[in-house]
């Protein structure tokens, strides 16, 4: 079973209606630890996006993702805008010249997202930003990869483990980002760019394993 | 949510509308992507200087661009930091052949999306320098978080660099005087209310009646800690003490003293606050020489106030004086 | 209530020793009784040019004294008007020989006080004329009451006459111009929000969440009509409408707009506002060719904006952009 | 019976303790139709008058209005400053050299204040001011004294004509002061300065009908 490029363009349309969706929701997690401008930065990044997938909707998905990226990059701004931008662009790099993607292709490419992000943002895990959903998802695909797991059972289980990755920023005290600057007073409150970044693994789960 | 606004997405842009036609002797304002640079940019020798950040911080950046001060200005969403074509187009419009100034903000989105600009301008031939003001002191300095922010240092480097700039310096020594600045200046704020970010509708935190934050920014985040409301000379020892304890300085030592409303505090209130914090300056040794009173870096209409010090030598002396004419600070011309 | 001050009746002693420990190179400050005085008064041969009014109005009057501005003000309780000793001293203060002239604001009070320091003065010897500004659009224009409240024109006054005065004209060709200048200027203001005068620890008014006035004074008062609130585009309209209606103009005229914030306002909604303001003056043949946009005439911490018109011809227009140099207003040196 | 030199000291003592108590009052009832001042300004002035009492209080009471007069003038500012100021200086000017006044001098003092607050103000009745607490009042003592009424029952006339002229300010639409600036918006608001005016009046009747 892979996900092919239609695959992969109606997960980014989801992801931009599950933003529009989430923008008051994401806002408002950005309130309490930060400036309360997440959920529009990131809706307003995908519904450009959105304006650009027909132009690439016959490109390989390298190309797909690297105009995502692209795209986030200039017209989110903020600390997720240079962060999300930066994973597509690394997604589309090990994705050149794909038209479809295995389950190892699809670890491969979030696993250099990651890198990108943590590469740009010099965040660990622990430090309360969305590394903390992206990193135990990657990790929880390449054991499922490793173990053979049908792409079904991999994409609920990653999806498992980014909503766990959540929920485990809200003890955290920040040490990145905006909700840094808070110390103590950020403890308590969950990270709305790990927020964020679970609902795109969600939405791919979704997607992907409805349609699969 | 009261605000003299009509759509919130459509703010910034008509906001950019009103300077370009208020403006035309002093700047140009483009869009797609969206900048404010001076009218008779390039100046063919001189450094430029770009700054840029979210808006709902006016005057700043965008009132600094302007002969004596910055060559450009990239506003972003309110309280968002400008996007990388942004800051790259204005570097390339603004670059007169000495190379690029970015004076950027201390924080983690200001500090990525100019990265990636400065790397493209690079690659573009450009030469470009990034000084990061980080003057912030309600916020640990530390290697492990992201460090301190950039408050109200931000108008006295931009004003500064810009004069040294103007003096024709090099790209080197206009760096190094921004950093001088910055190492010099030391800042706190606090906020007797929030405020209403236009697309959030609603005030980012809620402070009670008689509340009020201590050790704030300037994008409407809360602060380190929340009090309860105090008289303003009591505000103005705890950003005095912490800013003097944390600053450089000896007996004698000739400073700047920058008191900065917020957006939403009355100037009647900034001079109040002035006369205390004078007084404290004074009587610990300092000798202020140079003042900057008004609300020049602010947090949409929040009600609050910022304290800076800068320590200033002769160098800095001359170049805050030098002549400048901006929108939002204009002297000497 | 909410306010950077200490004890309410101390705001006004705080503030003044705010102002003279800010500005000694430009003014002095004075006490018992209390007025700021240009610290090279009097000049000799000048017309001295003296203005006051109540406090929370800041920047203006103390703001505006300087050189090729006002030569003193008298700053009241706040926003009650000054009582007449300091109109008197500051007069024969600032009193070069050439006679003195009073700019005052249409208020029972401040008219009234203006009138007994005035009076005074001419028993002193000192030759005094007085011009009364009104320019509020949003009052009725009558014979049978106090008549309009003089509002934003008077900043436009103060810089104005303060260059005829630097030029060395006659008190009478000075006065002329301040009746010039109000003659030829409209305005009309509005709020979003009350504001609390210290004295009294709560708000003048109360406006629901979903409301404002229109056709406010400058003390807090509420306006003529309470409506819904509206986007910032139709308030300009309410607002221009009235002032270009009330304006005798002609296609083509050469135009100030003055798009004022009343102290609460951020500067992000000035420049949305005068975006519409600009587009309709210019829909309706008008040639903006100069403005001023801040928050120059206040109402305390009140969120709200007026907008006021003056129409030029090319004796104001040199007069306005003749050097000026005070703490709020400052060009050309 | 007639009021002494120090009956009117008492009164103007009583005066001050009477707008030191009623200075939020008054600040409320300038609040919906003026500028919230108007306590903290007749406050103000009162205040300062107590501290130049004991200068005057061998003088006569002309010299006592006239200090009275001078020290709200210099102290007060705004609308009521120079209007009362202007009263007492008036009530001096007719009280020359007395160190008693009859029912007549009252009166006649009184007269010569409301003339001076109408010559200065330019007010007439209906206009929602003091001089719609003062105008009954002064015509009552007139009366009072043309049917040589007893000081008391006069005093105590001359207050209610006050009251009742401050209740009549409330329907009426204000065409001179801050208030006119409210047009039909004014309308059903008492007027403050009329009410402060009926206290300094209730304040002399109190004083004195006690005292005689
Ligand atoms: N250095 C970093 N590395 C990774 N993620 C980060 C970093 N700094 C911030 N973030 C993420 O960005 C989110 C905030 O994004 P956003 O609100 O759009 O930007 P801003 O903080 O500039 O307003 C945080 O919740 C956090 O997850
Ligand atoms: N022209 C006038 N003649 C008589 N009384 C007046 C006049 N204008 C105002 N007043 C009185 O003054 C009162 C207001 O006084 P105050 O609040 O102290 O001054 P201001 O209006 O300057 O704030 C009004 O309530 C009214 O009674
Ligand atoms: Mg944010
Ligand atoms: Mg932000
Ligand atoms: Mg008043
Ligand atoms: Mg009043």
């Amino acid at each position: 079973m892979t996900i092919s490029r239609e695959d992969i363009l109606k997960w980014i349309r989801n992801c931009a209606a599950v933003m529009a969706e989430n923008r008051d929701y994401l806002i408002e997690l950005d309130s309490p630890i930060g400036d309360g401008d997440h959920g529009a930065n990131i809706n307003r990044g995908f519904q450009a996006v959105l304006g650009k997938l027909p132009d690439v909707a016959d490109k390989d998905i390298g190309m797909i993702f690297k105009t995502v990226g692209f795209t986030l990059i200039s017209t989110v701004g903020g600390a997720s805008g240079p962060l999300y931008g930066t994973m597509f662009m690394q997604m589309g790099a090990v994705s050149e010249n794909k038209i479809e993607l295995t389950l190892a292709d699809w670890t491969e490419a979030l696993e250099a997202g990651l890198n990108g992000v943590m590469m740009r943002g010099k965040a660990v895990p622990g430090d309360k930003t969305m590394v903390d959903a992206l990193m135990p998802s990657a990790k929880t695909l390449k054991e499922a990869s490793a173990d053979n797991m049908s792409l079904n059972d991999a994409l609920r289980a990653c999806a498992r483990a980014a909503e766990k990755g959540v929920q485990d920023t809200i003890p955290l005290v920040a040490r990145k980002g905006r909700a840094s600057y808070l110390g103590e007073r950020s403890r308590g409150h969950q990270d709305p760019g790990a927020t964020s970044s679970s609902m795109l693994l969600l939405a791919a789960t979704r997607t992907w394993a409805n349609g699969s | 949510m009261k605000k003299l606004i009509n759509e919130p997405e459509n703010v910034v842009y008509e906001e950019l509308r009103g300077i370009a036609a208020a403006h035309p002797d002093l700047v140009q304002v483009c869009f797609n992507p969206n900048y404010i640079v001076r009218k008779d940019a390039p100046l063919k020798g001189k450094v430029g200087i770009v700054s840029g950040g979210g808006s709902g911080h006016e005057p700043m950046h965008g009132g600094f661009v302007g002969h004596g001060m910055l060559d450009a200005a990239c506003p972003g969403a309110v309280f968002t930091s400008p996007t990388p074509d942004q800051m790259l187009e204005a570097t390339r419009r603004v670059n007169g052949g000495a190379g690029v100034l970015h004076i950027v903000k201390n924080y983690t989105g200001d500090i990525l999306n100019f990265e990636m600009a400065a790397d493209l301008a690079r690659d573009q031939g450009i030469e470009v320098e990034s000084v990061v003001i980080n003057d912030d002191v309600a916020v640990e300095d530390s290697l492990y978080t992201a460090g301190r922010r950039g408050v109200g240092a931000t108008v006295l480097a931009e004003k500064i660099c810009g004069a040294a700039a103007e003096n024709r310096r090099s790209l080197k020594d206009v760096a190094d005087i921004c950093r001088k600045v910055n190492d010099r200046s030391r800042s706190m704020g606090m906020a007797l209310t929030s405020c209403i970010v236009p697309h959030a509708g609603k005030p980012t935190f809620n402070l009670a009646e008689d509340e009020m934050e201590i050790g704030i920014g300037i994008h409407g985040e809360p602060g380190r800690t929340r009090m309860k409301l105090a008289p303003a000379n009591e505000v103005v020892l705890m950003l005095m003490a912490a800013v003097i304890s944390d600053l450089p300085y000896k007996n004698g030592d000739e400073m700047l003293l920058f008191v900065n409303g917020m957006g939403g505090t009355p100037l009647m209130e900034l001079y109040v606050i002035y006369n205390r914090a004078y007084e404290m300056a004074v009587k610990n040794g300092l000798k202020v020489s140079r003042n900057l009173i008004g609300s020049y870096i602010t947090s949409l209409e929040m009600a609050g106030c910022s304290i800076t010090l800068l320590k200033l030598d002769d160098e800095l002396v001359r170049l805050w004086d030098a002549p400048v004419r901006t929108a939002a600070l204009r002297w000497g011309m």
